[in-house]
């Protein structure tokens, strides 16, 4: 074990994948320099500039382009630099990768990752904050992760590049700098298997990204309330840990599913329903208003989906 | 249209197998419209009639291992490079043993194992896919080439404008050839697009650009040819301007009441399987062997279509095969 | 009353706000030739090349254009062609138009009205058959609309032109032939309000666009079973009729959503998570598998939501 | 740089006007910086700083009526439209009374009483917007323009194409304005753009096309004004190239390590603000009229900085207003 950055653990994953394999490759704007973040820091030195890849601003290229390089028997690895951005993109994505093996008749396969940050990012306003996961969750043809600590963001970053489907592989923002405890060695995090962040026997709450920090305080806080909130970080949305889940919610009988993103469509719809539909418990969510992101920290916050409301969305399912 | 007075040398029986391969390209369409009439082609069909050239002509001039991708109009592209008759036509007909097991139709017909990387239903949207094949050929170091075929309409399209750069910006191997039949689907493209065309839209993007007669066949193939030359040495991107003419209505029941009856009686004459014959002709090919190729192209076709109908349709199992690995709706995850 | 079809009872409607107001104008690809399924048909003639406006090939620009054309107190009605190609102009959509009014503090406003026909049509395969409903539904921003018949296909698009906010109007492609009777003079109809298609007791159905007749067929054997179920048009999905549905699942028990859609992901958890969030009744949805939609009629119709699904579904949460 | 020797016949008192704007837009934007410093100004800033003659020269060929786009880098361009530079400073701190009450920062900054419609976050997407501004404009028969700013990396996106070809076509009153700093973040954009470069991009495309010394604010002046005035004559869309530097990093976080001191000190020397001050120095304006320009624009901004403070940050309920009428949050619809 040692403890790095989730940014630093990314870079770690992304470099041993292209060490160990010659075919990976990244590309995107400002790589060169080390990315946006920062989080590509000292590749191209070691890789140098064909596989550490600039790009033109050309979100269409770069994702369209990739696509025809993964069919091609390559494995890249795409930078969006926020997933925002990937909003220029989406027909390379959603009409190209996600359906070209499918519509080929199996004929080709579209290993790439996308990478598209997520989430708040001090007052980075409506076009720098979206969280979009749940579109994803609904192609058919794609696999959508989303880490919420290092060692996720080592080991499913790695699971990713190793994906013979295209990834949509989102980080988010907020939490480049977070410290954390990785697994030496080839640490690979297997798609679909959910975390079990703490183990309760009251309330099942499931999140993903950095809502998972939110909920673990607020679990904290519920711990010294006498409710014991057992916390599944889903890592992954699709595919997603319906056992993990079911088993979880139908041992508690309650489920909370919360996320940054917004509520109305979110992927907590999904699960809830899915939960309902199978166990008949009660089901609650947690998601943002329908509203843009605003930039004034007051605006923004009122959007965010706080430790507070988490609390009292808990309590209330439990009649407290 | 007269034989080209230029042309007194060309290769007899290589311009025999161009004039066959056209006919060939023909006659598939013919019977995928047949199809449509016999209620069999159930999805969009955009016929090549009239453009037979461009496919012959550029897929001439590329090897086999090299990669092609193409459009909704892609039909002629696909064969020209190597895929049968009989597998395009299932695929059509949405049968067993169509090239993509019938799941993708004539707008994502796709035979990878002759190098054709896809038609596409998007306009433009193969342009920035071509340029990353050819992203992946450099990157692997191989010698292939990528030609990437699309039309007219598809220059006014932001891809077009990412993946020319893409392609020149990284020195890639990848020919660009933009078949120009005059529309898109019921719009003359001369009335949408500003400037001075596809060449110049190229050219002012760095790539070196030439225009050709696309209902000429050999002009074609003998400028595909020398760009390709420049290409595989290392020479980074080309486009080919290609001009022609669709006889044909946009899509299989477009009867394109906007245009003139004279305008395509016109064109008609220029129509490139004619000018091959008439050239072929000229030099002296007698007459039934010309009209051999055809029959020989229509029989083909023929078979390939009554086998297309014998076969039968993919089970619904096929619905949620091949979708994805992680996740698939084909293990229960859904 | 006077029966017309789906696509006439379009056209009329666009007519008539284009009579009525000289800033409506439409815009798509071969719009002077009557756009593509023919449902512009004869507008040139009247209105002129000017407000009945080709466009080049450019779906960004169209969109684009049409979002900066709308911020100057035009209003423009957006022709797509087929949802999916929509895809390639969601950053206009969802960045741009969406967002201007918020981001800019209300500001401006974006009246537009985009047109995305939606759903399976002959063989049409996996880029030409998308319902992306739930994307936009899940967009703060937007409006997202979705007729069934021809009087709401007159009467929302009649809405949808004189609504301020950007509206997603997504006709279904299967439904331009199918006729109905349309009230005579000035017929809206407002936006949020769902229709009662058939009432009954034992269960609620909720559907939306083509997806209702599937549903109302099946609701008529399941009658003829002694099963009576409430079908419930959704019409809109933002804003959607929260309390016609709780209404009406609250008085039957019961709660089925059914749509053509992927069902993951789709609208249809976000109604399920609703009212199973707040009556704890049993809710059941029924969409699409994951999967791409393919050519070949057996492929194609093993994702269609059929009439015996429907009937199997509701017949099962009865205990039947 | 010595004064240009054709400029012996300069308006004065025009030259002193535009030094004092291009004052007032440092000094905006130095304040900008400060407030990253004092950790008021909590999103991205970027600079505008030694690109201030061409908000300076091309808005000054605009009438107030006429409408503006703008970047991510829009400060100059939005004060120079004729935006509160106390507006201005309240929307970087998110507080109430900014052009956009706060919820928009930086990167979305507009003006819509003064036609400016705002910065945007996605690079290229206001060309096409400001087609479609123009082409409203044209619907309704009226005399303003669009002037639409962006940058060199915006000339490899999608929208470049399509907006411009949008301009074209329908005959637009638009002046795009493609402003060079030579780089795209951390990228030099030559590395990364294939061609010509953007006036060719946009000849090609059926544009007249004119390049401009950026730095020099009368010349950016004189050209957009004869530009503007063939538009408005109904001559449809033009373009305009002009070249900077930009003196900054990216963002106000940026320290530019990428590129060498020499060159950025090179740049320096040619700097609007500097090159204009020098022509009016040559010009007999004593040394202590240009210093109070400077004075005058460092103390609006000083006092505007001092009222952003003390202005108070929006409530939590401008989250739920102007997002729709129709299912607005604000009315409980969530
Ligand atoms: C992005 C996109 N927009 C619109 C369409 C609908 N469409 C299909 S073919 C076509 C015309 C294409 O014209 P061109 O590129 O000249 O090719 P051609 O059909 O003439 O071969 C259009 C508009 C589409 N498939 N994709
Ligand atoms: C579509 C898109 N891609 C990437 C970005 C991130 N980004 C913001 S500014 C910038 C550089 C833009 O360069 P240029 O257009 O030359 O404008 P400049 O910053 O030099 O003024 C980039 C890449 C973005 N905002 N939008
Ligand atoms: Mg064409
Ligand atoms: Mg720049």
């Amino acid at each position: 074990m040692s403890i790095i950055s989730y940014m630093e653990a990314a870079r770690q994953a992304l470099a041993e994948e292209m060490r160990r394999d010659k075919l990976v490759w990244a590309v995107g704007e400002d790589l060169g320099r080390g990315g946006v973040f920062g989080q590509y820091r000292g590749l191209v030195e070691e890789f140098g500039p064909e596989r550490i890849s600039d790009a033109p601003i050309s979100e269409a290229a770069i994702l369209g382009a990739s696509v025809g390089a993964a069919m091609m028997g390559t494995r890249p690895v795409v930078e969006m630099r926020f997933s925002d951005f990937a909003l220029c993109a989406v027909d390379e994505l959603v009409n190209q990768a996600a359906k070209a093996r499918f519509m080929f008749g199996g004929q080709t396969r579209v290993p790439l990752v996308v990478r598209e940050p997520i989430g708040m990012w001090r007052s980075s306003a409506a076009q720098h904050s979206q969280s979009l996961e749940s579109w994803y969750a609904h192609i058919p043809g794609l696999v959508v992760a989303c880490p919420s600590t290092p060692a996720d963001n080592k080991g499913m970053l790695k699971a990713a590049i190793r994906c013979d489907d295209p990834v949509v592989y989102m980080e988010h923002k907020n939490l480049w700098p977070l410290e954390g405890e990785v697994p030496e060695g080839d640490h690979v995090v297997p798609f679909g298997v959910a975390r079990t962040v703490r183990p309760g026997k009251d309330i099942t709450i499931v999140s993903w990204s950095a809502q998972v920090h939110v909920c673990a305080r607020a679990a904290d806080v519920l711990a010294g309330q006498g409710i014991e909130a057992e916390l599944i970080d889903l890592r992954t949305l699709w595919p997603w840990d319906q056992q993990a889940v079911l088993e979880s919610a139908a041992r508690t009988g309650r489920l909370l599913v919360a996320h940054e993103a917004v509520q109305v469509g979110g992927f907590g719809a999904e699960i809830a329903a899915f939960v309902a539909e199978r166990l008949g418990i009660k089901v609650r969510r947690l998601g943002a208003p329908r509203a843009p992101i605003g930039y004034a920290p007051p605006v923004e916050d009122a959007v965010r989906i706080s430790e507070t409301m988490t609390v009292a969305a808990v309590r209330d399912m439990l009649g407290k | 249209m007269a034989p080209d007075p230029h042309r007194s040398n060309i290769d007899i029986a290589h311009l025999r197998d161009r004039h066959r391969l056209m006919w060939r390209i023909r006659a598939l369409e013919q019977a995928a419209l047949r199809g449509l009439d016999d209620k069999v082609v159930l999805g969009a069909i955009h016929p090549s009639i009239g453009q037979e050239a461009i496919a012959a002509g550029v897929v001439g001039a590329l090897r086999r291992d090299d990669i092609l991708l193409s459009t909704h109009r892609g039909h002629g592209h696909t064969l020209a490079k190597g895929a049968s008759s009989e597998a395009m036509l299932r695929e059509l007909l949405g049968r067993v043993g169509g090239n993509c097991g019938g799941k993708g139709g004539s707008m994502h017909i796709a035979d990878f194992e002759v190098g054709m990387l896809g038609a596409n239903g998007v306009v433009g949207a193969n342009i920035v896919i071509a340029a990353g094949a050819a992203h992946a050929i450099k990157l692997k170091r191989e010698d292939k080439i990528v030609c990437c075929i699309f039309g007219d309409g598809a220059i006014n399209r932001g891809p077009f404008l990412e993946g020319l750069n893409w392609a020149a910006v990284f020195n890639l191997p990848v020919l660009f050839v933009c078949e120009d039949n005059g529309f898109a689907a019921t719009t003359r493209t001369s009335s949408m697009t500003a400037g001075g065309g596809p060449a110049v839209r190229a050219r002012a993007i760095g790539l070196q650009a030439e225009e050709v007669d696309g209902n000429d066949v050999l002009a074609v193939e003998d400028t595909a040819q020398a760009m390709i030359a420049a290409i595989r040495a290392g020479g980074g991107p080309r486009f080919l301007h290609a001009k022609t003419y669709r006889l044909t209505g946009h899509t299989g029941v477009d009867t394109a009441p906007y245009r003139p009856a004279d305008e395509v009686a016109a064109r008609k004459l220029e129509e490139p399987i004619l000018r091959a014959a008439e050239l072929l002709l000229g030099a002296g090919v007698p007459e039934a062997d010309i009209a051999a190729d055809r029959a020989e192209a229509e029989a083909e076709m023929e078979a390939a279509y009554a086998a297309a109908i014998a076969a039968p349709f993919p089970g619904p199992e096929e619905a949620f095969r091949d979708v994805q690995d992680v996740g698939s709706p084909a293990l229960g995850a859904f």
